[in-house]
């Protein structure tokens, strides 16, 4: 290593009131550094009431300006909360911000120990620690790279629909991408929306048409992402477009296709399975965009090489059986993932009957129960299709908050189960009875909303359902769904007979998640949730830059947080779009080409594709606007070739000795 | 003292020690109980086939475990009704072993001379009784004790099976005996002296 | 040949004699080979828990440790009784989920010269192996008298597929291996949604008012639904069921008439073995009538001479004993 | 009175998990054994077992590595790659007759703050077991390890 200058050092120790100074001694631990870090360079060191106040990081300027400040030691509170304001003291005074060093002497330190006399201890451990690897630290300039202005939604639900406007009209170009013929997500399958009572699609299907028409939104839907390279501000993407066997520039969106397909199927996917389609079809009236799709799988002519009903009738000649899956490839600058979420799988909880008993029904298929446009029309009815049930029973918490099935609260299932209670009410006038653990109606209007219900007569019964049976013990029950329950408010078991039994059943990830995270570059939690930057603070953002994430792929939600998320993902990309370029945080990984030996050893270990190898002159290279910084690479080379920067192994190797107290002068603590 | 316990418990004092007995009970159940995780959700009492003979259903139990109301516990019939069919366990949100709780109630409820009809009890004693002696259970022996002592009246109706059982071979009127009888008594003995504790 | 170490358990041995009858009548055919476990002793049943714990686990525990000496090419013990299984599954799932648990069972089977080491065996239940190991395919293969026309309510009882430690079950509510055997043999499996509710355990012995009404509402439900009989897989079941039927029709004044027998015997009948080769009729309500809708003649035996008295009078009121069954605890 | 052997222990923490587990169990003010130092690296995979070996050449007893758990990394799946050097690390420590215990590594998410709390407490209490480190015992140039580890661990 080479000889290097004396380095002035400033450390500052702060009191943060009595949260430090009550447990540390701040004077001690400030005068020992003085004293005792004088040899690697401390020139001043100081406590101070609140160091984050404006005084105090005025003090902070003023030393580096008056007494020459090289570097600044913070002994204070954890890095990720004020790291950012004492580089940006610095910054003012002219010292470059990464000459900056927190030392956690709160969260680490004084808040976790009790002994005074140990804690001072270790505080100086951890200030002596911060100031040997300061010295090691280096300028550092951020990053910057141009932005792509055009924005990928993937997600046609009512969060990416609202995301995709929000920046459409701010002027910027989105692609907004959607696996199913239509977007709409979930709400256009719901009837009413709670708490209001809005018809869901009377408020969702003015957004659908301004989605599909706006100039500055191209709309793919029966479209899916498959490939994914770049980095913020310039990425890369493959869609695959499957095949609609539809002619979109012919097709009119007429519908004799669909009204002369002699195939009926079973339409698992918007009917929930209660409803029929036919093997072309468009999933309901008010699909966005209007043209229908050709289900291959069910498709006569496909199956059995003839038919070709639609294609006779179709008065523009649209369809098109030897259309095929096309690739294109999209530019963006950012990225906002808003997939959505899938049911639980109700039959899992075999004690609740679904699949078994036929009057037993999961939430969606009860929206499509009650909703107008839907099977029935709207009519509630049982199994059979036209007997009107009298008493129903409605059952919370399907799926979740059970460590059988999925360990969290789904959030809309209590709401959802008091939507239905009104709506079986107003439309049956049946008695209905709420199942639930606890009554979760938080956020606006909610309780108002349950307070109604009440009022309606709808019997609540507090306690998990145990099972839904058809094996009557009397007269009372034959025939019946008996609901078997622990009245836990009453103390005793009942058994309530009803005709018909909905399950609130849970929301969980999407089944191909974790596929689709990988994919973008993103984690999952466990659950397979996306996983936000910070679970408060920064809820839409993920940790890498440039994806976004809204609605229910970040963990349940109800329709307006799933909104909001959408126009808070959305305000991100447009700050990004409108700052022209980004700039990375300069902690990135790089290549000393002169040492690298061609072993490759590294190449394998990057998860973001930033390594690349030069063939031609056998050495590996680093794309920094790739990189995210984990130094993975750094730890793996042999060489000791690849450095990264903010952690490099100069600096840690300092600050472990600092920690162990090895860099004092012989005085001893 | 347990006139005592009642005043208390009508007044609804709660002792600091009374809190430490969801935790006993917990360290003396075997595997790992999750006691401490019931939320009060009523699964159990939903899913027991008995619980119309039980004076609490096992939710209310678990719920007088954490007020600490010892006595009450130990002298509910609960965990004697309780036949083992494990709904509960496995419906459980919380995977409370909840059967295997009731198992420790009960040594807990003998130990603590709490639960007053020895019909239970008396079973589960001279079961054991049977086994330390002849190392398989006997069950002419066994059914007619019991019954002798606790269903005198009801030995006559039920004479019809006993004597079914016993003409067509189903009853041995003899008890079987293993060989290692005293292997099993050492092991046994050695085991009494042992407790869950940690 | 399959080999599996074997478990009887104290019915087998008197009141489930037809169970075991029959079962050995089904092993040659299907190329099992059952090794009993050697000086075995009783599991302790559900009693022996509930009185203390440490003796509990170590009285299971002895057969697990006696069982991995005769370990040969096998360390799977099959147990017959679903109430033998699931304490020797337990013992050996608590065993290693509570270490101190493990460590104090093992002090005390030092005491004999014995050690076990949790997870060392595999303990299963006669039906998964038939299922699981055997195969459907080779049961039905060997069915040369298809039970056609025979109508049977399956019942698995409780302690089987709850709490089912290692996941062998196919549900914990609804499995359906019992439907799936004995359709191997050709019967006709009604839909019986209490298939895995409890029999009434031993509250038949301390509790009968409250195992009557659980006996009942299994009989009643598989009346309803118009099976012959129920199948069983459990001695303790097929006792419940079986030998306290006539006490139960007796307390509620019903008259029920569902013969229980074993799988096994089904199985035996399906492979064309004779009903008395089964233990058929060993039943105290009799399958006579039942196996008579297809074709099978149960030989008479020795029935009891009906030694129900002609009337009983009223029924006992039910109202009456439960408050009996609560003032002694008060 | 007898004096208790007080470990000195470096703990390397990911930014991103477990580094705010030590925020969370700070806000939270859950106490834990003060005996541990921490190094913030950016993902666990950034820990070269030089790193280790620095520490207990410089006089810590015993070293905790800390990071996401399975399936949790920021960085997509880097944590498993610590896991691997975790392992034969702990062959490289018992091959130079250090107690491999002395190394351990913790999987602490960033809501697990009573997680790493319980888990530093615990880790105390086993290097107190241990003992002191006689490190020179074995080695007499750190250099020289450096060198060779660098060589020896692959990644």
């Amino acid at each position: 290593m080479s000889e290097k200058k004396q380095e002035r050092v400033g450390v500052y120790v702060c009191h943060c009131g009595s949260n430090i100074a009550g447990v540390v001694d701040v004077f001690d631990v400030a005068s020992w550094a003085e004293e005792n870090l004088k040899h690697q360079g401390v020139v001043i060191a100081r406590e101070y009431k609140f160091m984050c106040s404006s005084l105090g990081q005025e003090l902070i300027e003023k030393d580096i300006k008056e007494l020459g400040l090289t570097r600044v030691v913070v002994a204070a509170c954890s890095p990720h909360l004020h790291e950012k304001t004492f580089r940006t003291a610095a910054k003012n005074a002219g010292l470059n911000p990464y000459l900056v060093e927190l030392a956690s002497i709160r969260e680490q330190v004084s808040w976790v120990h009790t002994d005074k006399a140990v804690a001072t201890k270790k505080s100086k451990a951890v200030v002596a620690g911060a100031v040997s690897r300061v010295i090691e630290n280096v300028p550092l300039e951020e990053l910057k790279v141009p932005i792509n202005p055009n924005t990928l939604v993937v997600g046609g639900g009512i969060a990416g629909i609202q995301a995709a406007l929000e920046i459409a009209n701010a002027g910027f170009h989105v692609y907004l991408v959607e696996r199913e013929p239509s977007i709409g997500g979930h709400m256009a399958q719901f009837d009413k929306t709670f708490p209001t009572l809005d018809c869901s699609a009377c408020i969702l299907t003015p957004r659908m048409v301004e989605a599909g028409t706006h100039p500055n939104i191209t709309l793919m839907t029966w479209s899916e992402v498959v490939n994914v390279s770049g980095y913020v501000g310039s990425f890369n993407v493959t869609v695959k477009k499957k095949a609609r066997f539809v002619n979109e520039e012919l097709c009119t969106g007429c519908g004799i296709c669909e009204e002369k397909c002699p195939k009926k199927v079973i339409d698992e996917v918007f009917e929930a399975g209660l409803g029929y389609r036919k093997a072309v079809y468009t999933p309901f009236a008010q699909a966005v965009p209007k043209y229908p799709v050709m289900d291959r799988e069910n498709c006569t002519y496909f199956i059995k090489g003839t038919c070709k009903a639609c294609e006779k009738f179709c008065p523009t000649g649209a369809i098109d059986f030897k259309q095929e899956d096309q690739l294109i490839n999209i530019e963006v600058g950012n990225i906002i993932l808003a997939t959505g979420y899938d049911l639980f799988d109700a039959r899992r909880v075999s004690n609740y009957g679904y699949g078994r008993l036929p009057n037993v029904f999961t939430s969606l298929e009860f929206e499509r129960l009650s909703n107008a446009a839907g099977p029935t029309n709207g009519n509630i009815v049982m199994r059979d299709g036209k007997t009107t049930p009298k008493s129903v029973g409605i059952i919370h918490c399907v799926g979740s908050r059970d460590k059988n099935f999925n360990n969290y609260c789904s959030v809309i299932c209590c709401m959802q189960g008091l939507k239905f209670a009104h709506l079986v009410h107003e439309r049956t006038g049946a008695t209905v009875y709420n199942f639930y653990i606890d009554m979760r109606t938080a956020y606006k209007a909610y309780d108002e909303f349950y307070q109604r219900v009440l009022e309606e007569g709808t019997l609540f019964v507090r306690g998990k359902v145990a099972e839904v049976t058809n094996a009557a013990r009397n007269e009372h029950e034959r025939g019946k769904l008996i609901i078997q329950v622990e009245d836990t408010l009453a103390g005793k078991q009942r058994r309530i007979p009803v005709d018909m039994v909905i399950l609130s059943s849970g929301l969980q990830p999407r089944a191909d998640s974790k596929e689709v995270g990988k994919l973008f570059g993103i984690s999952c939690s466990t659950d397979g949730w996306f996983t936000e930057k910070h679970p408060k603070l920064d809820p839409v953002a993920t940790m890498t830059e440039g994806i976004y994430i809204a609605g229910c792929s970040q963990g349940p939600k109800d329709i307006p947080s799933s909104v909001a998320q959408g126009a808070a993902a959305s305000a991100r990309v447009l700050d990004k779009i409108l700052q022209r370029e980004v700039a990375l945080e300069p902690i990135k990984a790089s290549v000393n080409q002169e040492m690298c030996s061609g072993c490759r050893i590294c190449n394998g270990l990057c998860p973001f594709n930033a390594i690349t190898f030069h063939e031609d002159l056998m050495v590996t290279e680093i794309n920094p606007a790739l990189c995210q910084g984990c130094g993975t690479c750094v730890a793996a080379c042999p060489a000791g070739a690849i450095s990264g920067t903010g952690f490099s192994d100069q600096q840690i190797m300092a600050q472990i000795d600092g920690l162990l107290l090895r860099n004092l002068e012989p005085v001893g603590v | 003292m347990p006139q005592m316990t009642d005043e208390r418990v009508r007044a609804g004092l709660t002792r600091e020690e009374d809190l430490s007995l969801l935790h006993e009970v917990s360290m003396k159940t075997a595997g790992v109980s999750h006691l401490e995780m019931c939320i009060q959700c009523g699964t159990c009492g939903g899913s027991c086939p008995a619980a119309q003979d039980m004076d609490h259903t096992p939710r209310m139990l678990f719920a007088m475990l954490r007020a600490g109301m010892r006595e009450e516990v130990l002298r509910s019939n609960t965990p004697w009704i309780c036949v083992s069919c494990y709904h509960c366990v496995v419906r459980c949100p919380q995977e409370v072993h909840i059967a295997d709780v009731m198992y420790t109630l009960k040594g807990m409820a003998i130990k603590a001379k709490l639960y007053t009809d020895s019909t239970a009890p008396d079973f589960s004693q001279t079961f054991v009784d049977m086994v330390e002696t002849y190392g398989r259970s006997f069950e002419l022996g066994l059914a007619s004790r019991h019954y002798l002592k606790h269903f005198p009246l009801r030995l006559p109706s039920m004479t019809p099976m006993g004597f079914g059982m016993v003409t067509k071979g189903r009853m041995p009127i003899k008890p079987k005996r293993i060989r290692h009888m005293k292997q099993l008594n050492n092991i046994l003995n050695r085991a009494k002296q042992l407790e869950l504790t940690s | 040949m399959n080999k599996y170490l074997f478990y009887p358990g104290c019915s087998m041995e008197s009141s489930a004699k037809a169970y075991m009858q029959s079962m050995n009548a089904i092993l040659e055919p299907l190329d099992l080979q059952m090794e009993e476990i050697e000086d075995w002793n009783c599991c302790g049943a559900t009693e022996y828990l509930g009185i203390n714990l440490i003796p509990a686990y170590s009285l299971i525990a002895r057969n697990l440790a006696l069982a991995t000496k005769q370990m040969n090419g096998t360390r799977t013990v099959t147990a017959p009784c679903s109430a033998c299984y699931l304490n020797l599954a337990k013992a050996d799932y608590y065993m290693q989920e509570r270490p101190s648990l493990g460590a104090k069972v093992n002090e005390a089977l030092a005491a004999g010269g014995l050690q076990y080491t949790p997870g060392t065996l595999e303990i299963r239940h006669l039906i998964d192996i038939l299922v699981y190991d055997i195969g459907l395919e080779t049961i039905r293969s060997k069915v040369s008298r298809p039970l056609t026309g025979l109508r049977v309510a399956p019942y698995m009882g409780c302690m089987l597929p709850r709490p089912d430690y290692k996941h062998r079950w196919s549900d914990h509510e609804h499995p359906t291996e019992l439907d799936d055997l004995l359709r191997a043999l050709g019967v006709e499996v009604i839909d019986y949604p209490l298939t895995t509710n409890c029999c009434g355990g031993h509250m038949t012995q301390i509790g009968p008012e409250t195992a009557f009404e659980l006996i009942r509402r299994l009989v009643a439900d598989a009346d309803e639904r118009g099976a012959h009989l129920m199948a069983t897989v459990c001695p303790m079941c097929q006792m419940n069921l079986d030998a306290y039927q006539g006490e139960m029709n007796h307390y509620f004044g019903t008259d029920y008439h569902m013969p229980i027998l074993f799988f096994t015997q089904l199985m035996g009948l399906a492979f064309g073995r004779e009903p008395g080769d089964l233990g058929i009729g060993a039943e105290l309500v009799s399958s006579r009538n039942a196996l008579a809708n297809i074709g099978v003649e149960v030989p008479v035996t020795q029935e009891p001479a009906a030694p129900r008295k002609k009337d009983e009078g009223l029924p006992m009121p039910r109202r009456w004993t439960k408050h009996e069954g609560k003032e002694a605890v008060k | 009175m007898t004096e208790k052997f007080e470990p000195t222990i470096i703990g390397f923490t990911c930014n991103w998990c477990s580094y705010r587990a030590a925020d969370l169990a700070g806000t939270a003010r859950m106490k834990y054994a003060p005996n541990v130092r921490l190094v913030r690296l950016m993902c666990s995979g950034r820990l070269d077992p030089t790193f280790v070996l620095r520490a207990l050449s410089n006089g810590a007893d015993g070293v905790m590595i800390t990071g996401c758990h399975p399936g949790e990394c920021h960085y997509l799946e880097q944590n498993y790659k610590a896991l691997r050097r975790f392992l034969l690390l702990r062959r490289v420590l018992k091959g130079m007759g250090i107690e491999p215990e002395r190394v351990k590594l913790v999987w602490a998410s960033a809501a697990e703050g009573a997680r790493f709390a319980n888990e530093t407490t615990t880790f105390v209490e086993e290097i107190r077991n241990l003992g002191p480190l006689n490190w020179g015992r074995f080695i007499k140039q750190e250099a020289e390890i450096n060198e060779s580890l660098h060589e020896e661990v692959p990644a």
